[in-house]
């Protein structure tokens, strides 16, 4: 048998995808039997212009994280999807944003605004900004076009497959490569993974819920045996896809939901909120109104953090935004 | 005024109490305006949050949700759970830069036709004032976006064999 | 295999098609709605002939699912499902679009209106398409039936399934069943005697094979549903054991603490702190008011026990709780006088000779406590001269805005009472003489005839403060004639308000356990004011009586009997059909986070440890899915109303906003 | 206990006598009245007669007087304290006449958000808010053997129904029985004095007059209790020409409800205006209350 | 505002209700004759404010107008309170005061001079001025009853009940901006 293609690509994501993949240790060395590595920014050296000359479908799988915020990275996405079999969207950020997609709470410009002159560590004292067109003696420059909403992999091409999780738990990563490699494989478009959320392995002791307030973690020092939502902790473990072993709420920290929804979920902050609200112990209008402005300062933070370039509003009100400023 | 912006609603109606406060409505011939297109569900608790994001995300310039008075329900205290959602939904929609009177939740018993539309007038009146919110032109319209992205390929067309 | 989806826009006469272009609506459908096979709009949907051309598309145009855009399901539903089981689809496959109620009847402009239907008939292919075939589940129906109110309706409901030869439990709150009635002397248009006709059906009830009588008890609790009721019953202790009690009447003659009868005789006369209502009371057997008995008091007394032969007497007694199973209830619960005080204008309370029509009754009636002399407050003087004043607390938005309906009859019959018992001039103060019943009309000439005053005007105010010579010492009734245009002022020796009949106090409260909402007024709400009177929102809940709103004896008989017939129309048929809407779990999927456990209020999820799941129990399932809303992992379904057929819903009805928003939306969906 | 105060036109000369009981009660029983700054008048009935936007405009620029810091507004006459309340109500119910009312008032650089003032009589204030027991451990001259006929009129309890009964109020006699008065339960305590009427048209304005007259003599009344200046007005100024009229010989004194209360709270006579009132309380006062 | 039956033609009802709070409910008069009957001063009514409503829905203007039904009317509310339809019966009398006198009806009674003099001196002062209204609105309008209050005044003046000169607000500026500009809002109703 030949050896098949593989590139990794790297979009608006924080990296720590890659080091999840080196996370699989020796089995490293099956991976590297099994294909030739086309593109690997982060670990190998690789031309995009290389890719460009490859046949259309000739990479057998590509492995590509990170969330689509620059016209480059958008470049990127049609060119790997043209040149792929299997295209997998690798990690949260790809899968459905990530944190990087919680930029889409803001516009472009108020971006650039904290992080061309507002931010407290910059020294910009000409107040430069990235355009995408310079012109310089030589001629005219370009960079990519910055995005005012970040999509996803997804909303940008069609994905074969979703391996979620902020980074995808290693072994899941070597389960998936492994069902590819043997072709056993889920039908086409959906998430490699298990359809049911993190309580299902949390070992926590559960009873029926009631919240009287939502508390934040430096607020309690949760007890190591009661389900944390029930110690009033926004746990997002109920609505969180299992596969990582409900690592967090073992170390008595809430899980913050990097996994992403469940299987057949449309909208994974909306079955938080939903769930959430359902148990606050309050019929009086007010009463949760308050529960829940006190307890969730941040709401969007809180309950979409990993997945608000997925949701179903995708971003802020931009209208919004300008009444504001 | 023929031009005036005619809000696109969605109403949420429990089929026990709002949905037949909104048939008495009509058997009694109330007018009232027709910008709330009835969906009905079993419960104002079966109203998921989601069912109004996807509204909003579609292109509602408004969602209501009804359902029978407090303390009168008739699953006995379903539109608690109601309230509870409403109240992390609106803390929610706020949190998203929504208007506060695009989303609303009413309690209409099944006698109450001409509360009932009278609640849809100002809500509709309310909405309107509001102007259209046409969510999806938040992400969708990026004439730049496209057009660099055209510029990327075209500069690296002669390898590029994707498809524009 | 794309389905093939029929669609019937109805013109409902005018009713629709004055208001929808029904033909181009369905024109439209058939072009722009995607997998509609047939489109066809017709006069009358519901008509056998539309039935017909459903039928005959589903056989000839194999269609897959059917969409009926006519009037409210409410009215509908259940003819089109059964049209389209008749063509051998599954009647859930159907889904009908309300562009009557909803639309054509509320709008103002046509082409709105049309716009409106358009966007629901999408909504409903959008949903269809997703709908799955369900089969209704079958439950039987307990012949057995729970009375709720031992007046004249319920009285004549629980006679008539007892003869019939059903079983039926009869709860009455008070000591004795009659209700209100018993407490009349007359009843209009005919004046025959009321306890002549009432009291034998009291005791026809309380002997009859079929019938189990709880009186001074309450019903505390309702659950199951349809067929398979559970109830609860609280019986009062009566501190009197019914199965030794003779009713002989001893313990009342004898017991020394004398008490105002602020029940059966409205605060004019006195009965014992162990007492019977009223002679003819049934079950004939006293009851000790323990807030005023000696013995519950002061711990002194016994002299009841001592009188008692049987020994029935049993200070100990307690309460006691009865459950049992029944097939359907019928509420029977009455009405509640107005509190006349509440409009502080006539006086009432504060003038002496100002009476209440119950009180009045009671003035009236031979078993009364005057013995039927009509007097004045002193209690020995004949009035000559008596206003009766309508509409005191009725057709008055300060304080119910119903026609009480029965007072102008009441009123009339009070005139005839006085002129036939003292010969004093009588005045009648009426807005509208409203006698539109068999023979009630005959009964208002007999007073014009007999020489009763009739001013049309309702009284403004009746006060003691003389204003000039014969008005010294009398109640002086201020109103407009509005037959002349003038004030007036009337003096008269006194005055009988008619207080409004009002609901029951805890008539919502009651209607809240057996699951059936009351108008904004109190009044049960039935299941359609016209067509189903006695029928409620909740199978298996009927209505009869004043409960569902004021009404007289001959309307109150007849529906109870009406309440009587369906409930013997579900008890022969055997079994019910019950909506397949549950909810329910799909284990795989369910991580055991027990966010949906406290979701139900009929605890129908239960959560299994050992599995670490929960799992609905269908039969207790009421199907309101407020636990598939709940669900953070997506898994619990509810069937006819899952997420994929509310969502197309979503989507159907936006189809506009869609078709406006372009590339955007369409990669949202 | 601290309220703005909107004591009105007529208490600055002919109710004189209401304008030093109110201020000398309200000392005693510690309620602070903070007089409204260039406060002017409402218009009573007859600007509601002419412009009713101009009316409320007008009423509503005391409201909007009111300062930040204030919340709740006391007035002694009965007009005036319906004219207020009313313009509050309308702005609230009513939002498009509320804004034009602004709009008015914008002219003047004012703006009045309504439902920011409670409008009270000072009625409510002393029954209700200083309420039963401190009235009745300031009293140090109980009223004991006088016979007090409340009377109520119109405006305070009528249209709205929040303050007392619109029929049969009572507070005033729940008032005047902690102060140990013989309290007259008579019929036509809420009934009209005329109002206006006896400025525009004698024989209608007196007949009613009479008609309060003669219930409270008929209820051996030693002296009317009243909390409006006009009721007074027409009560006493015009006593003696009813009696012409109608050939009477009523002879009842007609005072302020204050006044009485500050008489029962030890206040001296002098500093309530007493000898104000045309028909003369002094001699039955002493009288009776030299009595006991 | 729902209404179930399609616009109308507008009649002179349509304005008396435009002109009042409240005054739709002025349709749902059942003619109980509750008002009238209640009214101190209904006796001395050309119509009794029921009648007055007959009428107005009829349209008969002209009729209502020169009536001195509502200068008859003395504001106690007792009709408004009692009312079983809830009408702001006490409005409307004000209101078909102000069309009487816009129209220039109103010369039946002498309250409309009343009126006018009242707000003249609340124009000019910002307070009302008793012993100026008195002279005013006595003396121009009823000379023969002045005379007869004269010695009424006298004891009101012998107890300082009477002041000569008006009392003044000081920022009379400012309430006669906000009157211009309420007048001029008011104009088109």
């Amino acid at each position: 048998m030949s050896k098949g293609k593989l590139a990794i690509y790297w979009a608006a994501s924080c990296g720590g995808c890659e080091i999840s993949i080196l996370g699989i240790q020796e089995k490293i060395l099956e991976v590297d039997k099994a294909f030739d590595i086309v593109l690997f920014p982060c670990g190998a050296d690789g031309k995009v212009r290389e890719v460009e000359k490859l046949p259309d479908k000739s990479i057998d799988l590509c492995l590509f994280n990170g969330g689509i915020r620059t016209s480059e990275q958008e470049y990127m996405a049609r060119l790997l999807r043209a040149k792929s079999r299997v295209l997998v969207a690798f990690g949260s950020c790809a899968h459905e944003g990530c944190v990087p997609g919680l930029g889409n709470l803001h516009t472009r410009k108020e971006i650039f605004e904290t992080n061309y002159h507002d931010s407290p560590s910059l020294d910009n004292p000409g107040g430069t900004e990235p355009h995408h067109e310079s012109s310089v003696p030589e001629g005219t420059l370009h960079l990519p076009e910055f995005y005012d909403t970040l999509k996803t992999l997804g909303q940008t091409v069609p994905v074969d497959y979703y391996l979620p999780g902020c980074p995808p738990e290693s072994e899941r990563i070597w389960e998936a490569l492994e069902a590819i490699l043997t072709g056993q494989l889920p039908p086409p478009g959906s998430v490699i993974g298990v359809n049911t959320t993190v309580c299902d392995v949390c070992k926590r002791k559960r009873t029926e819920k009631k919240i009287k307030a939502f508390k934040r973690t430096w607020e309690v020092v949760p007890d190591e045996e009661t389900c944390l939502l029930e110690q009033g902790l926004v746990c997002c473990g109920p609505a969180t896809r299992a596969g990582c072993g409900a690592l967090c709420p073992q170390v008595n920290s809430p899980c913050i939901g990097c996994y992403g929804p469940n299987g057949g979920v449309e909208d994974y902050g909306a079955r938080l909120m939903s769930a959430l609200a359902s148990v606050i112990d309050s019929n009086d209008p007010e009463e949760v109104e308050r529960i829940v402005r006190e307890g969730l300062p941040d709401p969007v933070g809180t309950l979409y953090r990993f997945s608000l370039a997925s949701s179903l509003l995708r971003r802020s009100s931009r209208q919004a935004e300008a009444a504001k400023a | 005024m023929s031009e005036a912006f005619e809000p696109r609603i969605v109403g949420f109606l429990c089929n026990w109490c709002s949905y037949r406060a909104a048939d008495l409505a009509g058997i009694s011939r109330i007018k009232h305006a027709p910008n709330v297109r009835i969906i009905r569900v079993m419960c104002s608790g079966r109203v998921d949050p989601s069912f109004v994001l996807k509204a909003l995300a579609l292109g509602a310039d408004g969602v209501m949700v009804a359902g029978c008075h407090p303390g009168e329900c008739h699953y006995i205290e379903q539109n608690y759970k109601t309230i509870r959602r409403y109240g992390m939904l609106k803390h929610t929609l706020k949190a998203f830069g929504l208007e506060d009177d695009r989303v609303r939740l009413i309690w209409a018993s099944a006698a109450e036709g001409q509360q009932l539309a009278e609640a849809i007038d100002r809500f509709v009146q309310d909405v309107r004032r509001l102007g259209p919110l046409n969510w999806p032109r938040f992400w969708n319209e990026d004439p730049a976006r496209l057009a660099a992205v055209e510029k990327m390929a075209a500069e690296h067309a002669e390898a590029m064999e994707v498809p524009a | 295999m794309a389905e093939r989806v029929g669609v019937y826009v109805c013109h409902c006469g005018s009713n629709i098609a004055g208001m929808v272009d029904c033909e181009a609506v369905a024109r439209w459908a058939k072009e722009n709605v995607s997998d509609v096979a047939v489109s066809r709009d017709y006069k009358f949907m519901c008509s056998s002939l539309g039935q017909a051309m459903i039928e005959e598309d589903i056989r000839k145009e194999g269609l897959t699912r059917v969409v009926v855009a006519a009037c409210s399901p409410h009215l509908h539903e259940k003819t089109f499902r059964r049209a389209c089981s008749n063509a051998g689809l599954n009647p859930y496959l159907m889904q009908m679009c309300n562009i009557r109620e909803h639309v054509s009847w509320v709008a103002q402009e046509r082409d709105p209106a049309t716009e409106k239907a358009k966007s629901l008939i999408s909504a409903a292919v959008a949903r269809v398409k997703r709908q799955e075939p369900l089969e209704p589940m079958k439950v039987g129906v307990n012949p057995r039936t729970l009375v709720v109110g031992g007046g004249i309706a319920g009285l004549q409901a629980t006679l008539e399934l007892a003869d019939a030869g059903y079983p039926v439990v009869l709860v009455e709150r008070s000591p004795s069943i009659g209700g209100h009635m018993a407490q009349f002397d007359k009843t209009f248009p005919t004046l025959d005697c009321s306890a002549c006709i009432l009291t034998p059906k009291m005791s026809e009830a309380y002997q009859h094979e079929n019938v189990t009588l709880y009186s001074y008890a309450e019903l505390e609790e309702v659950s199951g549903s349809v067929g398979a009721f559970k109830v609860r019953i609280r019986k009062r202790a009566r501190s009197v054991r019914e199965d030794l009690c003779t009713g002989c009447g001893a313990c009342i003659e004898k017991c020394p603490r004398k008490v105002v009868d602020n029940d059966f005789e409205v605060g004019l006369g006195y009965r014992k702190a162990i007492y019977m209502p009223f002679p003819q009371a049934v079950p004939k057997i006293p009851v000790i008011d323990r807030e005023n008995c000696t013995w519950f008091q002061r711990g002194k007394c016994r002299v009841c026990e001592k009188m008692c032969q049987p020994g029935a007497i049993d200070y100990d007694q307690q309460d006691e709780i009865i459950e049992l199973d029944v097939g359907n209830i019928i509420l029977a619960t009455g009405w509640k006088l107005f509190d006349c005080r509440k409009i502080p204008q006539y006086g009432y309370g504060r003038l002496a000779n100002v009476f209440t029509n119950m009180e009045f009754e009671r003035l009236c009636n031979a078993a009364g406590p005057t013995s039927g002399k009509i007097v004045l407050r002193d209690g020995k003087t004949e009035p000559r001269s008596v206003a009766i004043v309508h509409c005191v607390g009725s057709r008055d938005k300060n304080h119910n805005e119903h026609c009480s309906a029965v007072c102008c009859m009441a009123a009339l019959k009070f005139g005839h009472l006085v002129l036939e018992k003292t010969g004093a001039e009588v005045y009648s103060f009426y807005i509208d003489m409203r006698t539109n019943q068999k023979m009630y009309e005959e009964f208002y000439c007999r007073l014009l005839e007999e020489g009763m005053h009739f001013i049309r005007g309702r009284v403004a105010e009746i006060t003691d403060a003389a204003r000039m010579p014969g008005e010294e010492g009398k109640l002086i009734i201020q109103c407009e004639d509005t037959l002349l245009g003038r004030q007036r002022r009337i003096p008269v020796d006194m005055v009988i308000l008619m207080g409004a009949l009002e609901p029951q106090a805890d008539a919502k409260e009651l209607g809240l356990k057996c699951g059936i909402s009351c108008s904004m007024a109190g009044w049960y709400t039935e299941r359609h004011p016209k067509l189903d009177p006695v029928a409620t929102m909740t199978d298996g809940v009927f209505v009869a009586g004043a409960c569902q709103g004021a009404k007289d004896i001959p309307a109150a008989v007849a529906q109870g009997a009406a309440a009587a017939a369906r409930v013997m129309g579900m008890i022969t048929k055997g079994t019910v059909e019950i909506e397949p809407v549950v909810a329910s779990i799909d284990e795989e999927g369910c991580s055991g986070c027990r966010i949906c456990n406290n979701m139900c209020p009929y605890n129908a999820i239960e959560y299994d440890a050992g599995r670490n799941v929960s799992r609905v129990i269908t039969a207790l399932c009421k199907g309101c899915g407020t636990c598939v809303a709940a669900c953070p992992a997506g898994v619990i379904t509810g069937s006819h109303f899952n997420n994929e057929q509310i969502g197309a819903e979503i989507e159907g009805i936006l189809w506009d906003a869609r078709a406006a928003a372009g590339r955007g939306a369409a990669a949202a969906v | 206990m601290k309220y703005a105060f909107y004591p009105g036109c007529s208490l600055e000369v002919n109710a004189a006598a209401y304008d030093v009981s109110v201020r000398a009660v309200a000392r005693v029983l510690g309620v602070e009245l903070v007089e409204l700054d260039d406060w002017n008048c409402c218009g009573a009935t007859e600007y509601f007669s002419q412009d009713e936007l101009t009316a409320c405009a007008v009423i509503a620029r005391n409201l909007a007087l009111v300062e930040p810091s204030m919340n709740q507004l006391t007035a002694p006459c009965a007009a005036c304290f319906l004219n207020l309340k009313k313009v509050d109500r309308l702005m609230a119910e009513h939002p498009d006449l509320g804004g034009k009312i602004n709009e008015a008032l914008a002219a003047g650089g004012l703006h009045y958000d309504p439902g920011r003032v409670r409008v009270r009589h000072l009625l409510e204030v002393i029954h209700t808010d200083v309420g039963e027991e401190a009235i009745k451990a300031k009293v140090v001259r109980p009223l004991t053997g006088l016979r007090v006929a409340p009377y109520y009129g119109c405006q305070v309890v009528r249209p709205y129904k929040d303050v007392d009964d619109p029929e049969y109020p009572v507070k005033m006699d729940e008032l005047f029985r902690w102060l140990g008065a013989e309290v007259v339960d008579y019929p036509v305590k809420s009934h009209c004095c005329g109002g206006h009427m006896t400025q525009i048209s004698e024989p209608e304005a007196f007949e009613l007059i009479r008609r309060l007259l003669q219930s409270a003599l008929e209820y051996d009344t030693d002296v009317i209790a009243c909390l409006c200046p006009m009721c007074q007005l027409n009560m006493d100024a015009y006593q003696s020409r009813v009696n012409g009229m109608f050939n009477t010989s009523f002879h009842i004194p007609v005072l302020y409800f204050t006044q009485l209360l500050g008489l029962a709270l030890g206040v001296p006579e002098k500093d309530l205006g007493f000898g104000k009132e045309i028909v003369s309380a002094g001699p039955v006062i002493h009288a009776k209350l030299a009595a006991c | 505002m729902s209404s179930t039956t399609r616009a109308r033609k507008r009649e002179w009802v349509d304005e008396v209700i435009a002109e009042t709070p409240n005054g739709h409910r002025l349709r749902h008069c059942i003619q109980c004759g509750t008002c009238g009957g209640s009214c101190p001063n209904g006796a001395e009514m050309d119509y009794t404010p029921r009648a007055v409503f007959n009428l107005i829905v009829a349209g008969q203007k002209d009729k209502v107008l020169s009536s001195n039904t509502m200068w008859q009317c003395v504001s106690c509310y007792f009709c408004t309170a009692r009312c079983p339809h809830q009408i702001p019966i006490t409005d409307i009398m004000y209101t078909l005061k102000r069309m009487a006198i816009r129209e220039g009806y109103g010369r039946t009674s002498d309250a409309p001079a009343l009126a006018k003099a009242f707000t003249h001196y609340v124009d000019k002062y910002g307070r009302s001025f008793e012993m100026g209204l008195a002279s005013r609105y006595h003396l121009l309008n009823r000379p023969l009853a002045a005379m007869k209050m004269g010695g009424m005044g006298f004891n009101m003046f012998k107890r300082g009940r009477m002041a000569l000169t008006p009392s003044r607000i000081r920022q009379i500026d400012q309430l006669q901006a906000i009157i211009r500009k309420a007048r001029q809002l008011g104009g088109a109703s």
